[in-house]
């Protein structure tokens, strides 16, 4: 799932200083299962900003928002009547959901308040990390399902470097493993090491049409 | 008449465990307690917490006192003893006596006006200790000056809900029970037996028990003498335990003085603590880690002193052998604290014969065989907690819930042999 | 519409002088909902209860706010008191003006009361009813293990009426009971004889759980015997597999020998001489013999039990002198004193010491070095046989067990938390308990009063076949819930788990029977799905509200 | 009356304690609002913010000892929620109000007493 951060509390009051009524808007999906943007964290921020302004005695007035999907116009359109009485908009969602809404409501400046960050996975309880890199070529099926060009430091498609440490650790992050040493005990467990010694030839980011656009056939 | 119901000797945390679980296991339970409040010797002890909970169980002990009292299914009869037995398991008939209790728990809403108007001094009723469930007020027959044939009744006046009543005699009941589970407790060692440690001559001396009410009532430990914070503690440990007359190690005194010097360290670190001891005992649950933590900042000196003098500046000098170097040694301390053992209770002969149980040689009930954790020689009569020997708070519970077990497995057979199946 | 609120207000029959009752009535009064106010001086006796009810009565009262003592003693009385009137349990809110309020400050409070009440209000106002139910549970017990403490909870359980199951992963019954039929006389042969025999009781040996899932009332555990894997329901489920001993020879330093090899030497463990004991066609009897316990490990019992009657044995039945080393002997179980005593009585001679002995080897026999206290000078003693000191560890297995039950071990490995509200015999979660050496050094006497603590735990569980709950207490709206298994992982008693609910959407699903009612998860859910009756956000929220002069 | 100290009390530790204080008549300053919670560990991130939003001179969270929590984590739970509200008011300047976690067990009176006059001193002293 997408994995995002909330932005430091000094950007958030300086994007917001020139406001007086705001509506905080949360998103109820990614950004709420990676505790950055649900309904609980936009009461926080929200509180955060009321106690911040009222400290410097020049109140603000926030509205309280979470849909379901911000990146869905349908729902993002419910919000419709709260926005016609805020002067901005701050989006707790990640960077699609943002865009609808400023996509929808255009003459109110929307403003993120989370940095989208990567797609990935909880390791524990309140820890996420990165898993894809969304790099639109996947060759997952030939590193044993662990992908190089996101978990390894130096994004090699043909490690690993020769800087590996003792116990399969990265050289530049002694806490990481080294992706590709994850890659090689992988494929022996499954007999394939005949893989590590195939040549990927490097991959053409730049024929990737930005932006991407995928159009269903069944539509 | 098959009775199904169980009567449970002594509120001390044994018999208020046996009573929870039954209670909670649907069986009805009556709770005879001799003394007028509920919870025996354990329902003083204080929280021995320092950054960490150091396990002591004196918390559950405030639960389980708390849910026993209001429990539906438990009938407290307090300052109540037993009179007479007869009958046999699945139905026995119990002769209990109620001391007068001139003051009604039921009613009493500890408001303290009683008190304010009573003219004796010290005042002949007066509140309970901090840890006393039910919190009622304590009428003393010694000090009220109407037992002394003046006509006052200026507190039976004053009391908002008629909780006071003087015209009250013993009373006695008889009970119809299935089984007896007898939890009865024990008494703590006396130290004025061991002159020579000169407990009751010297105020800075303690017992174990001093300290932890000190520590229940007061929050923090200053010295019974001039009010101050000691600087230089002593525990000294088997004070009644492990001698000729006291066979066994009571297994709690090491536990407790340790736990209690973790926490005199904890509340003014810079207090000098050193525990007299024979052999340190640092097992159960949980101490591992408490140990390791207070090991370096308490010194332990192997061997027990013999005597404590009181110099005329009011400290007090220890004099005990120093083993690593052989020779006598003479220490002062602002405070001592003789960590008492448990001994078997006085009047447990006088129980043991109107209930036919036999006594073992170190003075605590006798289980039936050594295979066996709570039955006695009559069938249908359990021990529960250090009646039967000395244990610790958790041990104690663990035995109640075993006796109230026992007792309901005994009674479940006996009725199903009575169906005959 | 808002409910119609009757606060009852109570002066403890004077105790509570502080607080002007008559203003306080006349502002109770002016907040919103509230229909009326009494004033009683003796709300918790029978008077003061019945004029309570008919007022509720008469006054078709739909919330109750009682400001009086503290909740603590009081709350399940009034609580069957809005019962008798008709009126929700749960639709009670107390306010504390005595204990916390009027008896803590001196001088005037009634602000303070007053304040207090407004905080019921609001509280009570949102208040909702909340329905009691018994759940049904599933009445068969399930014993991991096969020894002592095993068999002996499946007959008790037996008697009390309850089937159980036990598990036993080696080929028999009545591992590990050596130590006590050589010290107690135990015949382990008549305890298996009686479990076989015994209806109530079906034995798995060599059987392993591979899965467990489920909760109290309703564990689904996958079990698998000679490669076949079954699966079986069981209401709660007992742990007692026990311990193992491991010399602490390799791991001590101080046991490192210098010169001769050590392995050469006759150093045995306690079991070891226990069988030496017992075979009566031994070629030399030792003549001399050394034991070793409470250096590397001083929290345990167990090893100076064992030691002290292999020591007594071994001076009655070959008359051989015997060292014992140690630092402290541990006596704090029943009976143990007298056993040292006897022990020292024979002859037996202890030589304690706060650094442990090195351990060398000299022409073929064992030579111990030690400082002894007393004598505050070294002793050497060269001996046939030295009964090294032994660690108490958990079964192995143990470390799977936990992970599959999911549940915590204490600091030694051993099962059970060091939590003092989980002794005797608990864990964090309902219905899985612990008995014996598997959750820590325990002797004859402890380990008894473990199974039949057990026993009564789980016939209080399950005998009666259904658990009386209250419905809903905690509850995850399956409409917010976006199943990001949060709260499964931070529920500490295991009560949360993911249900498909309506064909395909998987959502969290808080069990009634499980839930302990803490609130951890109605806290951390990121999508505010889960709603705690009488402690919802709006209700502590609402409780804030009313707090005036903030 | 310089506002209140909201105090969210765990009802197996902090309110019971807080009842014993009452019976021995232990006096503590009255500006102190009690709000009882199953467990330390029911109290969020935000209950703390809309007190101090409403206005309060301090918020006190009161849990069982540690190593001794009836929900094992409850304790451990509310120590970092009040970590990271503390984080929190400090990225907005507010942290002059003090934001405290105590633990204390339910036969502990004097323990809550000494919490909340500790509070009350650290309130004095930053002046509010």
């Amino acid at each position: 799932m997408i994995i995002a951060e909330r932005k430091p509390m000094e950007e958030i009051k300086q994007a917001m200083a020139p406001y007086k009524k705001v509506l905080v808007a949360g998103c109820g999906t990614c950004v709420a299962v990676c505790w950055a943007g649900g309904e609980k964290e936009v009461e926080i921020l929200a509180s955060q900003l009321r106690l911040a302004r009222s400290a410097e005695g020049n109140e603000i007035v926030t509205l309280e928002a979470t849909v379901e999907r911000q990146c869905e116009k349908e729902m993002v359109e419910e919000l419709k009547d709260k926005v016609a009485e805020v002067e901005a908009v701050l989006s707790l969602a990640c960077g699609s959901g943002v865009q609808t809404m400023a996509e929808l409501f255009e003459d109110k400046p929307v403003f993120p308040a989370v940095n989208t960050t990567f797609i990935g996975m909880p390791e524990k309880e309140g820890l996420w990390v990165e898993m894809c890199g969304a790099c639109g070529d996947c060759f997952l099926d030939r590193t044993g399902g662990i992908c190089p060009i996101v978990r390894c430091a130096k994004g090699l498609l043909n490690g690993p470097c020769g800087g590996t440490r003792k116990g399969g650790k990265c050289e530049i992050d002694p806490e990481k493993d080294c992706a590709w040493v994850l890659i090689y005990r992988r494929l022996e467990k499954q007999g394939r090491l005949d893989l590590m010694r195939e040549y990927y030839s490097p991959k053409n980011f730049r024929a990737v049409k930005r932006p991407g656009r995928i159009q269903a056939a069944k539509a | 008449m098959e009775s199904k119901n169980v009567l449970v000797v002594g509120s001390g945390i044994s018999g208020v465990a046996s009573a929870l679980e039954l209670a909670n296991a649907g069986v009805s339970v009556y709770l005879i307690e001799k003394e007028a409040v509920v919870g025996g010797h354990s329902a003083s002890f204080c929280c021995k917490a320092t950054d960490i909970c150091s396990k002591c169980s004196a918390c559950v002990v405030f639960d389980k006192i708390k849910e026993a009292v209001i429990h539906p299914q438990i009938t407290l009869l307090t300052n109540s003893t037993i009179k007479k037995l007869s009958g046999e398991l699945g139905n026995f008939r119990v002769e209990i006596i109620h001391r007068p209790q001139y003051v009604d728990e039921e009613k009493c809403i500890a408001c303290g006006l009683c008190t304010d108007v009573c003219p004796t001094d010290p005042k002949a009723i007066y509140s309970p200790f901090a840890e006393a469930t039910p919190f009622s007020y304590i009428l003393d027959e010694g000090l009220c000056l109407r037992f002394k044939g003046e006509k006052c009744d200026l507190c039976l006046e004053s009391c908002p809900t008629k909780a006071i009543e003087f015209e009250l005699k013993a009373k006695e009941q008889e009970l119809s029970v299935g089984a007896i589970i007898v939890a009865t407790g024990f008494d703590v060692f006396d130290a004025r037996e061991k002159g020579s440690l000169g407990y009751g001559r010297y105020t800075n001396v303690l017992t174990g028990l001093d300290l932890e009410q000190i520590f229940t009532r007061e929050g923090y430990l200053r010295l019974p003498t001039n009010g101050k914070e000691p600087q230089n503690i002593a525990f000294i440990q088997c004070i009644g335990s492990r001698d000729e007359g006291h066979g066994y190690c009571s297994q709690v005194c090491c536990k407790y003085a340790m736990k209690l010097a973790g926490l005199i360290k904890y509340q003014n670190p810079d207090t000098q603590v050193t525990i007299f001891y024979i052999d340190l005992q640092t097992t159960g649950k949980g101490f591992a880690q408490f140990y390791e933590k207070y090991k370096e900042s308490i010194r332990f000196v192997r061997g027990v002193p013999v005597e404590i003098l009181q110099s005329s500046s009011g400290e007090l000098e220890v004099r005990f052998e120093d083993i690593s170097q052989g020779k006598v040694c003479r220490d002062n301390f602002d405070l001592v604290v003789l960590s008492v053992g448990i001994s078997p209770r006085k009047n447990s002969w006088d129980l043991a014969r109107i209930l036919g149980i036999n006594l073992a040689d170190d003075g605590f009930f006798d289980k039936k065989d050594s295979l066996s954790c709570n039955e006695t020689n009559v069938d249908g009569i359990f021990l529960a907690g250090t009646c039967q020997g000395p244990k610790d708070i958790p041990d104690s519970i663990a035995h109640g819930i075993a006796a109230a077990s026992k007792a309901m497995q005994m009674l479940a057979e006996s009725a199903s042999r009575r169906r005959g199946n | 519409m808002e409910p119609k609120i009757g606060v009852f207000l109570c002066n403890c029959g004077g105790a509570i002088n502080n607080i002007d009752f008559d203003a306080a009535v006349k502002k109770v009064a002016k907040f919103p909902g509230v229909t009326c106010v009494n004033l009683s001086s003796d709300l918790c006796l029978e008077k003061g209860r019945e004029k309570m009810i008919s007022c509720i009565r008469g006054e078709n009262i739909e919330r109750v706010v009682v400001a009086a003592c503290s909740p603590e003693f009081q709350e399940h009385i009034f609580r069957e008191v809005l019962e008798k009137a008709g009126l929700n349990g749960h639709l009670l809110s107390m306010a504390n003006i005595r204990e916390q309020c009027s008896w803590t400050h001196d001088g005037d409070v009634t602000e303070k009361a007053v304040e207090l009440v407004k905080m019921a209000v609001n509280r009570v106002r949102l208040l909702q009813p909340m329905e009691k139910k018994e759940l049904p549970v599933n009445r068969e017990v399930l014993v991991v293990g096969g020894g002592f403490s095993a068999s002996n909870t499946a007959l008790q359980l037996s008697r009390v009426g309850l089937r159980t199951t036990l598990l036993e992963k080696e080929a028999v019954l009545g591992a590990g009971t050596e130590e006590l039929e050589s010290f107690y006389g135990f015949d382990t042969g008549s305890m298996i004889s009686a479990v076989e025999v015994d209806k109530n009781i079906e034995v798995l040996t060599s059987a392993q759980m591979t899965e467990v899932g489920g909760k109290i009332g309703d564990f689904s555990v996958r079990i698998r015997q000679e490669g076949g894997e079954i699966l079986r329901k069981y209401g709660a489920i007992v742990l007692a597999t026990g311990h193992q001993t491991e010399l602490a020879l390799d791991s001590e330093p101080q046991l490192r020998a210098e010169g001769e090899a050590i392995s050469g030497l006759n150093i045995v463990s306690q079991e070891q001489f226990c069988c030496m004991l017992g075979n009566s066609g031994l070629e030399t009897e030792p003549k001399t013999i050394g034991f070793m316990f409470d250096f590397s490990d001083e929290n345990s019992r167990f090893p100076t039990l064992t030691t002290l009657n292999n020591a007594l044995a071994a001076k009655k039945k070959w008359g051989s002198e015997i060292y014992v080393f140690c630092k402290n002997v541990k006596v704090d179980s029943e009976g143990m004193e007298k056993l040292y005593r006897e022990a020292r009585d024979c002859g037996v001679v202890f030589l304690k010491s706060e650094a442990p002995p090195r351990i060398t080897a000299e022409n073929g026999r064992v030579k111990i070095e030690a400082k002894d206290v007393f004598l505050g000078e070294d002793v050497i003693l060269a001996c046939d046989v030295l009964v090294a000191e032994e660690l108490y560890l958990p079964a192995e297995g143990a470390e799977n067990l936990s992970s599959l039950l999911s549940i915590r071990r204490d600091s030694k490995g051993f099962f059970q938390d060091e939590n003092v509200h989980l002794y005797p015999v608990g864990s964090e979660k309902k219905g899985i308990f612990f008995i014996g050496g598997c959750r820590g050094d325990l002797d004859l006497g402890r380990v008894l009063t473990d199974i039949s603590s057990v026993v009564m735990k789980v016939h209080e569980l399950l005998s009666s076949g259904k658990i009386l709950v209250e419905l809903e207490k905690v509850k995850a709206d399956p409409q917010k819930c976006v199943a990001c298994l949060t709260c499964i992982r931070v529920c500490p008693h295991g009560a949360i788990q993911l249900v498909r609910v309506d064909g395909s959407k998987e959502v969290a699903e808080i069990s009634d029977l499980a839930c302990d009612a803490c609130g951890i998860c109605a806290a951390i859910c990121p999508a505010k799905a889960i709603k705690f009756q009488g402690y919802r956000d709006e209700e502590i929220l609402a409780q804030i509200e009313a707090i005036q002069e903030l | 009356m310089n506002g209140c100290i909201v105090a969210f009390c765990c009802e197996h530790s902090a309110y019971p304690a807080a009842d014993l204080a009452g019976k021995l008549r232990l006096h503590y300053p009255e500006n102190l609002r009690v709000i009882r919670v199953p467990c330390a560990g029911r109290v969020d991130v935000i209950h703390i913010l809309k007190a101090l939003e409403k206005g309060a001179a301090a918020v006190l969270v009161l849990g069982c000892e540690d190593g001794a929590c009836h929900h094992i984590t409850g304790n451990t739970r509310a120590k970092e929620r009040v970590k990271y509200c503390n984080m929190l008011l400090k990225e907005v300047q507010v942290d002059g109000r003090p934001v405290a976690m105590f633990n204390l067990s339910p036969n502990a009176p004097h323990k809550f007493v000494s919490a909340v006059n500790e509070i009350t001193k650290i309130i004095k002293e930053s002046g509010r």
